[in-house]
C-alpha cells in the first residue's frame, strides 16, 4: 500500500501579511482513493486503515521558513497547546503516521494544522478544516489500479 | 556638495513576524570614515552637514519580499526629503537637502511590508548628527 | 490584445509588483498521472502574486506586470526515498510555450525576456555541486498589458530506467497589468 | 533550508581604505536559528541540518550570496530600468535627429546634449569590460564611464568562494545563472554538508573597481579583496511529531486510541 502524502503550500508573507489561511494556504494529497477540496483548506483525504500519512510543507516565496509545529485530531480547541512540545525544534519534526485499523469509515476526522515561521517565539497560524476520511479497502482497489501496476 | 547613500535593509518576513522593524531593519550610510554612528543597525546616526544630498533607497533582504518608504517625518526646518521614482518604473527613493545643521535631528520611518501592504513606522530610532561632531563619541546618544 | 477592465487592476501598492519575484509553482501527482495517462486533476499551480485568479487549480493566472522577474518551479506529490533507496519518479520542465488568445496557435510575439531553464552550476567541481533546475524569464519590458496563455510542458519519469512522458498544461496564463510608474 | 547572505559594501571606503575591513557589512535571514552579529562585519551564519536517525539528510541545506554596493542602485528595479540595449536605442535616436539637421551649430548641440545625457556617441563601451553599458548613480542619472565618482555606485562582484570550508568539503560553491537585472544574471550558491558540525571560514573573494585617471584617459583596474566569513553548521535529528521518537506510530484520530504500537 503506498502512503498517502498531503503537501502543504503556504504563502508565507501573504499570510502574515493579513490574508486569510483560506487565501493563502494550499492543501493537496495524492490519495488513490479520490479526495474532496483539493488546494483548499477544506481539503479532505481518503485514507485507508493501516495507510502512512505524511505531511510536508512547502513555502511558495521559497526563500521564506514555514514549519508545521503541530497536528492536532479532533475538536480540540483553538488554543490547545500543539501536539509536540518546544523541544525538538521544528525544523527536524517529521509529521507521519498509520491510519488506524480499528476505526469504521465513512466520518472524516478533522484535524488542525499548526504552522510558524522563521522566529523561535514568532505567532503561529491555525489551518482549521482539513480532515482525514477513511474509506473501505476496496475503493483503493479500483482507483489505484494503474498507479500500483507502474510503480 | 556632498553625498550620502542611506541603505535601508529590511527582514520583511522577521518584520511582519513579530509586528515590529525592531531588530529587522539594518540601515547603512556611506559616511563611516566621517562620523556616521550604529552602520548596520535599526539605529543608524548619519554623520552629515549643511548641503549634504541624502538618498534613502531600500533593499529588501529576499527578493520576493516587497517593501517600500512611504514616508520620513523628519523636522522640515533640517531636511524636506521628497519621494522620487526611477524612470520608467515604480521602484521609489527619497532625496533631500540638509538645510542647516544640528547636533541630532532623529526622525521616523514609515514602511510599507509585504504582498497586503502591511504599514509599519520605525520610530526615531534613525537620525543625522552634524559632520562637526565626529570627534566626540557618544555624543548622538 | 484586447485591454480588459481587470488588467488596470486598482492594486494599493503599485510597486510591489514589478520590484519582486514571483513564483509560479506547479505540483505533479506523478503517480497518479501516468496511472491516469493524463495530468487533468493530478496537477495544480499556484504563485504569490496577491492578485492572481485560479490559485491550486490547472488554471493559473499570474497577475505580473512587465519587467517582472518570473521563476517556475516545480514539486511532486511523492518525493520520499522509498525502503529500497530508490527516488519515486518525478517530473520536470521542459518547456514554456506561449499561445495565442484561444490557445489554438504558438503566439508570435516574444513575451519574456531570457525564458529558460535554470539552476545549472558554471562548473561541477565536486559531487554535491547542487543543481536546481528551474525555469525562469523576465516578462518584456515593453510587454502590452493583457493575457497571454501558454503551455507548460511536462516531462514524467515513468519508474522505468530511460523511459519518460510528456503531458502539457494548457490552462495557465500570464494577466500583464498596466505598469504604474511612479509612487503611489 | 535556504540562508541568504547579504554583503553590503561601502565600495568608494573600501577603494581609498584599500581593505574591505570596516567596510562590510553583512545580513542574513536566520537570526531565528542563531546567526549572530547581524549587520557587522563579523557576522556567523548559522546552518541548520536535520538528518534521519540513520545519519542521512533529511532536508537540504544551501545558501545564497548577493553582494550590494551602499551607493548602488537599489536590487528591486525591473529589467525594463535598464536594458542592455538602451544605449543603442540612444544612439539611434540621435543619428534620427541628426538627419534632420542642416546647420553645424545645431549638430553640435545635439551631439554635446547626448553626450551630457547619454555619454558619447558610439563609444565602445564594452572597452572596459566590467563596467555596465550603460552606467547609472544611485539616483538613475547616467554617469560617464570617464567619471572617477562612478566608482561608488557600482556593485562588487563576487568572483571566488574558496578557503577551509570548500577544502574541506563542509560547502560546495557554484556560480549560477539567473533572469534577474540586478546582479546582470549571476549569483553564487552553494549545498553544505550538516554532517560537518561545528564553525568553519570561507573567503568571499569581492572584485572592486578602481579607476585611475592618466592623461586624459580612465583605466578601470579590477581589485580583488578577500574577506573571510564564518558558518556555523548545527544538526538535529528528525523526530517524528506526533510520536516524539524517531519512528511513525498510529495517528492520534479522536476518539483516542488506547496505546496501539506494532498496528501494522
Amino acid at each position: 500500500m503506498t502512503p498517502v502524502n498531503i503537501q502543504v503550500f503556504v504563502d508565507v508573507i501573504a499570510l502574515l501579511s493579513g490574508a486569510s489561511p483560506a487565501q493563502a494556504v494550499h492543501l493537496f494529497d495524492d490519495s488513490s482513493a479520490g479526495s474532496e477540496a483539493l488546494g483548499t483548506t477544506g481539503l479532505v483525504s481518503s485514507v485507508l486503515p493501516g495507510q502512512l500519512v505524511r505531511w510536508t510543507v512547502t513555502p511558495l516565496d521559497v526563500q521564506t521558513q514555514v514549519w508545521i509545529r503541530g497536528i492536532a485530531f479532533g475538536a480540540a480547541p483553538p488554543d490547545a497547546p500543539p501536539s509536540a512540545a518546544d523541544d525538538p525544534p521544528v525544523w527536524s519534526r517529521r509529521f507521519e503516521g498509520y491510519v488506524p485499523a480499528d476505526i469504521f469509515p465513512g466520518a472524516p476526522h478533522p484535524y488542525r494544522l499548526d504552522l510558524c515561521f522563521g522566529a523561535a517565539n514568532g505567532p503561529i497560524v491555525a489551518v482549521e478544516g482539513p480532515a482525514l476520511r477513511l474509506v473501505p479497502p476496496c475503493a483503493d482497489m479500483v482507483a489505484g489500479d494503474g498507479a500500483s501496476r507502474l510503480l | 556638495m556632498s553625498q550620502v547613500t542611506i541603505k535601508l535593509m529590511v527582514d520583511v518576513v522577521g518584520a511582519l513576524e513579530s509586528g515590529s522593524l525592531s531588530g529587522n531593519l539594518f540601515a547603512f550610510d556611506t559616511h563611516r570614515r566621517l562620523g556616521s554612528q550604529g552602520i548596520g543597525t535599526d539605529a543608524l546616526h548619519t554623520a552629515v552637514a549643511r548641503g549634504t544630498r541624502i538618498m534613502w533607497v531600500i533593499a529588501p533582504l529576499e527578493c520576493e519580499a516587497f517593501v517600500s518608504l512611504e514616508d520620513i517625518v523628519i523636522d522640515r526646518a533640517v531636511c524636506e526629503p521628497e519621494l522620487n521614482s526611477y524612470p520608467g518604473s515604480s521602484v521609489t527613493y527619497w532625496i533631500g537637502t540638509v538645510k542647516k545643521a544640528a547636533p541630532l535631528t532623529s526622525y521616523d520611518l514609515v514602511f510599507s511590508l509585504g504582498s497586503h501592504g502591511r504599514s509599519m513606522v520605525h520610530p526615531a530610532r534613525l537620525a543625522l548628527i552634524s559632520l562637526g561632531k565626529t570627534s566626540e563619541k557618544g555624543d548622538a546618544q | 490584445m484586447t485591454l480588459r477592465p481587470d488588467d488596470t487592476i486598482n492594486n494599493p501598492f503599485p510597486g510591489q509588483l514589478a520590484s519582486t519575484q514571483l513564483n509560479i509553482v506547479t505540483l505533479v501527482d506523478v503517480a497518479g498521472t501516468l496511472a491516469a495517462g493524463a495530468l487533468d486533476g493530478h496537477a495544480w499551480m499556484m504563485d504569490n502574486s496577491p492578485d492572481s485568479r485560479g490559485k491550486a487549480s490547472a488554471g493559473l493566472e499570474t497577475a505580473c506586470r512587465a519587467g517582472q522577474v518570473l521563476n517556475w518551479l516545480i514539486y511532486c506529490a511523492d518525493t520520499t526515498r522509498r525502503p529500497d533507496g530508490r527516488w519515486p519518479p518525478f517530473a520536470r520542465i521542459v518547456n514554456i510555450v506561449f499561445l495565442s488568445e484561444d490557445r489554438s496557435s504558438v503566439f508570435g510575439v516574444k513575451i519574456c525576456a531570457d525564458l529558460k531553464i535554470y539552476g545549472g552550476p558554471d562548473a561541477i567541481r565536486h559531487p554535491y555541486t547542487p543543481s536546481y533546475q528551474y525555469w525562469a524569464g523576465a516578462v518584456m519590458p515593453n510587454l502590452a498589458p493583457g493575457l497571454y496563455p501558454y503551455r507548460l510542458v511536462l516531462e514524467l519519469e515513468t519508474g522505468i530506467p530511460g523511459e519518460t512522458r510528456h503531458h502539457a498544461l494548457d490552462g495557465p496564463a500570464l494577466r500583464v497589468l498596466v505598469s504604474t510608474y511612479g509612487a503611489a | 533550508m535556504q540562508n541568504s547572505i547579504v554583503l553590503l559594501v561601502d565600495v568608494e571606503a573600501a577603494l581609498a581604505d584599500s581593505d574591505l575591513a570596516d567596510n562590510v557589512y553583512l545580513v542574513d535571514n536566520t537570526r531565528a536559528l542563531g546567526s549572530r552579529d547581524e549587520g557587522r562585519a563579523t557576522m556567523v551564519s548559522c546552518v541548520a541540518g536535520v538528518h534521519n536517525p540513520d545519519g542521512s539528510p533529511a532536508a537540504e541545506a544551501v545558501l545564497n550570496w548577493i553582494a550590494y554596493g551602499i551607493s548602488a542602485l537599489p536590487p528591486t528595479l525591473p529589467r525594463s530600468f535598464n536594458l542592455r540595449s538602451h544605449h543603442v536605442a540612444h544612439d539611434h535616436a540621435l543619428l534620427e535627429k541628426l538627419a534632420a539637421t542642416t546647420h553645424p551649430r545645431d549638430v553640435a548641440a545635439l551631439l554635446a546634449a547626448h553626450h551630457e545625457e547619454h555619454g558619447a556617441f558610439g563609444a565602445q563601451r564594452s572597452a572596459m569590460p566590467y563596467l555596465p553599458v550603460d552606467p547609472r548613480s544611485a539616483t538613475g542619472e547616467f554617469v560617464s564611464p570617464d567619471a572617477v565618482d562612478y566608482a561608488a555606485h557600482l556593485n562588487p562582484e563576487i568572483v571566488a568562494i574558496r578557503g577551509e570550508a570548500v577544502e574541506k568539503g563542509v560547502i560546495f560553491p557554484a556560480l549560477y545563472g539567473s533572469p534577474d537585472f540586478y546582479t546582470e544574471g549571476w549569483y553564487w550558491s552553494a549545498s553544505v554538508d550538516t554532517n560537518k558540525v561545528g564553525l568553519h571560514d570561507y573567503i568571499l573573494d569581492l572584485r572592486l573597481l578602481r579607476p585611475t585617471r592618466s592623461g586624459g584617459a580612465v583605466t578601470w583596474a579590477p581589485e580583488i579583496h578577500p574577506f573571510k566569513v564564518q558558518i556555523e553548521v548545527s544538526a538535529s535529528t528528525m523526530v517524528n511529531g506526533f510520536t516524539g521518537g524517531p519512528l511513525p506510530g498510529v495517528l492520534p484520530l479522536a476518539p483516542p486510541l488506547p496505546a496501539a504500537e506494532g498496528a501494522l
